[in-house]
């Protein structure tokens, strides 16, 4: 069926739980964008999210959407893609459930490389249990949980994944729809692990880092006239810069995929007919003779 | 003079190479024709530390330990010190006196010791310490009448690939050590062996027929994380299921590993998980998630003495609570558990299909003593293995919006569509939900999908496990036990008999969903009834109080140190209550 | 008339300030002397969606919410038709008409609507929508006849540190809503509320007397991972242990947050973590290891709906299971149930004596809707806590090779030194392990440490918090439950009373080590027990059947779909088999 | 008491269960020598160990040590830290241990900051499960769980410390004692999180990363005449360039440690008379009235 489908076709009929304004609208909107245009299948597409306010997103992506539990995603979502390698696998969590819970996995997927994308939502807090503070939350950051301010220094996501042999590193804000789009797209294009990590205001408990705030605190690697996302020595350096927040597609690198060094060019493993036995089954007791 | 059935126990330290030899001799026992049983008592380190291998013979099949130890081939005097008092009355030590003498301490009255300079025979006369396990191999073979083609037959066979000179090199040892008895001693009137047929047989450690099993069921997916004693699945299937189509995946934790496994499953492929307690208990959340997405998917669970670290290399039944009543929340779930090696295939397969019959988890429960012990067996009928995957839809064409994943069905379970279905599209989600998958927290739906999910657990009960009766049904001792402790209870009961105490013996395979009339009818009219594991707290026990309350006549039998049973500890506890004793001592404490 | 007693309702999309408001009230109640219990329904998000929030006023203490909705608040017309069938036959309904309009769905005969444009009166009169919330209190507190001077007051004291402006803005807003009662409608001649003495008198929430209460116990460490129904415990000690030279981190999950807490432990801090079932779940590991390395700790479970996510803002008490059975291995372990926001206090004091003086994880098991509920109680005597930190060897001079940190006593208890302490070091190790502390697999000091570790269950015994007994202790009909239940058993214990059903009511407080004794002499003679629980499998009724077996007349009476007991649910329960019938039907099923 | 100790002072009766050449030798003997050197007392120093042969460790130091569940050993010794602020605490652990089930973990004590040493002893295999491929194997790395050879890029754990904010990282050699006693000595007395990684042979099992096999592919950066160990971008540089292995003090940066944001001067909370009720507590309900 080569009927071409539209954001809208990525649609569920579910109602958001999201508040008003909330930066994940814009994650799920250019996600569906970029879905479309690459005319990807529902049926065909595999997307697991964790836990949160941005887990929630997988109700909203019409395909096989996956919601586990908190800081799981990425062990689902490595095991999808080598299972059924035809399909394209798609994860997505917060900054917490990536970050923190998750933050094991996340080192492992990435030195991994499977062909997935990843995106992170961030909003440096915690915002379905009500705003505490996030791996990502500035130093002093003030919370229920933090009176007297976050002492924890905040986790660079995306300078770790470098360190850990990420291959795909990019990091957009959600109210640049077009931009955060062309990203997915190259992101799910990308042959390996992907990661897009998205600025993505919480409005209702993240009073610091607002959208106005980023708008003042981003810049787009597109801008620096010799900016190379094949160097990595640079990437770590615009990574590493205090202060300032860089957009775009920070570093990329191919090497070969989990699927290829494992599965190879069999086919795929869920297609597999095991409901007749193998004649080969028998053989191997003669080991144990 | 005893023939035919023979306990060789071989001790020294971790790493001496002493399994090898072990395994040797395990292997010229089956090619004698002989019912072998295996057992590895090794400490949770690599190098040093004593450890001792136990390799049992018979005519027929022992699923355990004897009571004592015929002959130890002790390498070193802690060897002695350690299981002088488990050397049957009549039996023998051999010793290796090149660097460690026998102490008075160890001397006992009726045992022969036939004292061997193992280590210097092997460096002076083989030119190489590390081939004092073959000599030994050679000084017993010649005390209990191996027979020698089948030896030199194995050995060959053993070192081969390791290339002539090795091979050489080991027969030479052999030899050595046979004309060592020759010299010195006569051979002990106590043993003997007559070669018989090896006939259409196997011989394999659970965790190879567990893992066997599933490999022929369909697994096609396997993630874990080292573990002892479950690493010998995780390695199994990384060997076998590549050349299946299949593809393991070492995780970074259990954690990822449960996780993997759902995934795997979620996309459509029989995946499963091996893991012991620490493991296991790192997957308690995930299971939850399982059973709420609907997930089929296998737990190997290999148990190993706990709490925490405890005693990795032992074994201990103090995991069934776990298994049946860990997680927040209600879910179905099914443990089985085989009591034998030939058992661990079949009912691994047999888990398989329970799993996507019926959508959940399913734990198949081992233990250290089971699972790493290696048991002569029929060869296994492969052929007899048939898959079911249910109510799943692959490839299929599906109507959206008309087809629910969490349909409510009588049976409780729902059409299973995959990734790749034309129309099934769906959100699995661990947070409640409604028929079609939709996150809803409406009250009503929500005693309905519970009611749905856990209906599963009644529709199931025809097609689990049924429990093997033992012994004389109309007994008026019954036993009741599972997994590694079939073994001892079996030989117990052959002996109570003897001895005049009859006894029925119920060896469940199928410990959740409880199977309660089984239990029922199997209890009814019993004078006593001795439930028998190992654990501190009587697991089992408890769960059969539930059913049928606490009986006055109902003694939990119960050995809490790391140590298998052997068959005389169950007697003496039938027997002492038989004889008007309140309740059984706890055995080894 | 119905006096002083009155439940009222709040019903609106979730974020839209009726917390507020419903705090407010409650506080309003309180001050005119009224006994206040409160409860929140909300949903896992958090703007938009149905929530709702209950506020009970009565002369007498109120553990729960009553039948039915005396008065309900509705904010728009999904609020009417989710709740309607509440509302207590001459009750009334506040509705506010300004975006929606009243169905005939919704009108029920013996209902009062009264109709009020309450986010047009606050728009335009007060120029500010969101106060519409303050103006349903103006109505609310007309009809129903609150005092002026106290709502005046608590808005005041309530809205203060928002500045003159807002406090204004809501005065006047009540005032709107208190002058549109006085021009369309005449009061009901339903309710009515006469302004007693308020009195030596506290209102919080169950995690606030929790926190509360390990605070004056002395805990000065907390590690935790937020979750919902128990992050405000982490939240109210990040604020108040500082001050008291304390610490609490938020780890970045649940395995950092207990791990955390077993190291705070070690070196000789009272520490806890809060959780609910997920992240109790990621804990089970970590419960093994205080327990074999004998850490004392507490573990505050605040239980809400599974399996998995479940319905994360639901109550539920199906964590029982979980917490009793949970990991690998057999330790000794406790867990204690409050059943009212003062018990919350004190048995959480409770909880650290127990973990200190027998060196074990304790759990203190709550639910949402008694952790997240607000109360009436009396002031809490603080000074009635003391601190008992039993056998530990702080700064003192222990003899270094004498000191044995697991030594066997008959009790079970070993001293405890902590870091810093001279001639006390020691290895904690999560291994099998000497009196010394050093790591050993030797199988009779195996049998003999888990004799020690295991023998602390029955010496404690005496110490363990024990049951309330309510009702009449002579009656034939008996009840049992813990938590939350409290409340709406007690009060269907009256009613069944005037009913000529007089019942006996045991609320459990310690649930392990099951208390044996006080359950079976609770029930001897009964003619019905009812077991009253939050949970599909009746998870105190299993062990009350452990120990007294399957009685043909327990019930469990059974409610899973997230929201708490009303009375009348247990009454019909109760009266239903007093009546007859074979079994309970399980509620809201 | 100011009699000085020697390492013998450091030392267990408890005979040790590791293999005949095992380079965890090497770290014991250094740790108990930097412990004399600096004047540690056993009273007074922690030693945390998590599960592995490497893990074993910690029955081995004359101290307070504890011996916990596998990968959790930094949550544990950060919190002894916090708990009693006076105590020297060291954690030490496997590969596996640190950068398997242990990397979520390893990743937020490195932002925390906590003044805890880290002793990493890695032998690029699990050695206590018998030679089974962890974080660190090479690529292609045969064994039990991947006959076909490891698929996964090995992780680069001190690189990781380095983007997560790491405050001191060093590595050393298990065959060169001195040069690793200093190091442990420096990583001891920094404040803050300091972490050493320790090439540590495993002689049993991994039959490619030998002693030889180091000696032919690490360097000393103190060879490197202009290398900066304060300079980010250099240590990022040294620690990805593939092949050659520095040894060394990589990186150190001052920030301040966890207990100095939070507990601040006030004292060791270890101390604290908690059984004598505070005066304080009753006025906390007022606010409830
Ligand atoms: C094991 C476990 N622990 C804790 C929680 C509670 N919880 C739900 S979402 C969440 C974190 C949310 O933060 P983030 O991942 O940043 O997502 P956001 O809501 O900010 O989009 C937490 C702690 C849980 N569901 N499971
Ligand atoms: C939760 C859990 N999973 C698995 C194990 C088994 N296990 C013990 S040590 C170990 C890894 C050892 O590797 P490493 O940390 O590198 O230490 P090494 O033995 O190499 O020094 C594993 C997987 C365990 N004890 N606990
Ligand atoms: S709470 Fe914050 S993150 Fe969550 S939906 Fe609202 S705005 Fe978005
Ligand atoms: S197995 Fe390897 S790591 Fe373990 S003790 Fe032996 S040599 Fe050391
Ligand atoms: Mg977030
Ligand atoms: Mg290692």
């Amino acid at each position: 069926m080569a009927t071409t489908l539209t954001a809208k076709d990525f649609a569920t009929t579910t109602p958001s739980w999201w508040c008003p304004g909330c930066g994940d609208f814009g994650v799920i909107a250019s996600l569906k964008q970029a879905a479309a245009d690459m005319g990807l299948r529902p049926k065909d597409t595999a997307f697991i999210s964790g836990i949160g306010c941005s887990g929630k997103i997988s109700g909203y992506f019409h395909s096989y959407a996956f919601h586990g539990v908190h800081g799981r995603a990425l062990p689902v979502a490595t095991a999808v893609k080598l299972a059924n390698k035809d399909l394209t696998v798609i994860a997505a969590g917060g900054d917490g459930d990536g970050y923190a819970i998750g933050a094991g996995h996340f080192m492992h997927a990435v030195r991994r490389n499977p062909d997935v994308t990843y995106i992170v939502m961030d909003n440096q807090t915690y915002g379905l249990t009500k705003g505490q503070s996030s791996p990502t939350s500035a130093l002093g950051y003030v919370t229920g949980t933090s009176p007297g301010g976050n002492p924890d220094e905040p986790l660079n996501g995306l300078a770790v994944a470098l360190a850990a042999g990420g291959t795909f590193i990019a990091r957009a804000f959600s109210s640049e729809p077009k931009a955060m789009t062309e990203m997915m797209k190259a992101a799910i294009a990308h042959p390996g692990f992907a990661i897009v990590e998205v600025m993505s205001p919480c409005v209702t408990f993240n009073k610091i880092n607002t959208y106005k705030w980023f708008k003042e605190n981003v810049y787009h690697l597109s801008d620096l006239p010799d900016y190379d996302s094949k160097n990595r020595a640079q990437a770590f350096e615009v990574l590493m810069q205090p202060g300032k927040i860089p957009l775009g597609i920070i570093y990329t690198e191919i090497r070969p995929t989990l699927e290829s060094l494992t599965i190879k060019d069999s086919p795929a493993i869920a297609g597999l007919d095991i409901e007749t036995a193998n004649p080969r089954y028998a053989a191997i007791q003669e080991a144990y003779r | 003079m005893i023939l035919n059935n023979v306990e060789v126990m071989f001790g020294g330290q971790a790493g001496d190479g002493s399994l090898t030899t072990g395994d040797l001799i395990a292997g010229v026992f089956k090619h004698m024709g002989l019912e072998v049983y295996t057992y590895k008592d090794f400490p949770s380190r690599i190098r040093g530390g004593h450890t001792n291998y136990v390799i049992r013979a018979g005519e027929t099949p022992n699923y355990g330990m004897a009571d004592y130890v015929d002959g130890l081939v002790a390498f070193d005097l802690e060897a002695v010190e350690k299981h002088i008092d488990e050397i049957r009355p009549g039996g023998f030590i051999i010793f290796d006196n090149s660097h460690d003498t026998l102490t008075d301490a160890v001397r006992r009255p009726g045992v022969h010791y036939y004292e061997v300079p193992l280590a210097k025979i092997a460096k002076e006369e083989i030119g190489l310490e590390l081939v004092r396990n073959t000599v030994s191999l050679g000084v017993l073979s010649r005390l209990i009448g191996m027979d020698e083609e089948t030896v030199f037959g194995d050995v060959r066979a053993v070192y081969q690939r390791k290339g002539d000179k090795v091979v050489d090199l080991n027969i030479r040892a052999i030899q050595a050590g046979e004309k060592y008895v020759d010299d010195h001693f006569e051979r002990p009137s106590g043993y003997g062996l007559t070669k018989g047929v090896d006939g259409d047989r196997l011989i394999m450690m659970g965790n190879d027929a567990i893992s066997y099993g599933a490999l022929v069921a369909g697994c096609r997916f396997m993630a874990g994380y080292p573990i002892t004693p479950a690493t010998d699945v995780l390695e199994w299937m990384a060997k076998y299921a590549p050349k299946y189509g299949g593809v393991v995946v070492q995780a970074e934790d259990e954690l990822s590993a449960i996780n993997m496994v759902i995934g795997a499953s979620f996309a459509g492929v029989r995946a499963m998980t091996s893991t012991s307690g620490p493991g296991q208990a790192l997957m308690t959340e995930a299971i939850g998630l399982a059973g709420v997405l609907e997930i089929p998917l296998v737990v190997i669970e290999c148990a190993r003495a706990g709490p925490s670290t405890g005693m990795p290399t032992k074994t201990e039944q103090s995991n069934l609570n776990h298994l049946i009543f860990s997680g927040h929340g209600e879910i179905p779930r099914v443990v089985i558990a085989p009591g034998t090696v030939e058992e661990s295939f079949y009912l691994t397969a047999t888990a398989f299909n329970i799993a996507e019959k019926y959508q959940l988890p399913v734990f198949v429960l081992s233990e250290q003593a089971l699972c790493q012990s290696k048991a002569t067996l029929p060869s296994l009928d492969v052929a007899s293995v048939t898959v079911d995957r249910g109510k799943l839809e692959r490839n299929g064409h599906l109507t959206f919006g008309e087809y629910r994943r969490f349909a409510f069905t009588e049976d409780g379970v729902s059409p299973r569509a995959v990734p790749g279905t034309e129309g099934g599209m769906y959100l699995a989600a661990g947070s409640e939900h409604n028929d079609h998958g939709v996150i809803t927290e409406d009250a009503r739906n929500r005693a309905k999908m519970m009611e749905k999910r856990m209906r599963k657990l009644e529709t199931m009960r025809p097609e689990l496990p049924k429990a093997n009766v033992l012994g004389d049904r109309s007994a008026r001792t019954a036993i009741i036990g599972y997994g590694s402790n079939r073994g001892p209870i079996a030989e117990a009961q052959d002996r109570l008999a003897l001895a005049g105490t009859p006894t029925r013996f119920l060896q469940m395979r199928t410990l959740w969903p409880f199977p309660e009339d089984e239990v029922r009818d199997f209890i009814a009219g019993a004078d006593h009834i001795f439930v028998v594991e190992n654990n501190f707290t009587g697991q089992l026990e408890r769960l059969i109080r539930y059913v049928v309350g606490p009986l006055p006549n109902m003694h939990a039998v119960l050995k809490y140190n790391g140590k298998p049973f052997r068959p005389v500890e169950i007697i003496d506890a039938v027997a002492s209550v038989v004889a008007g004793a309140a309740a059984p001592r706890p055995v080894g404490a």
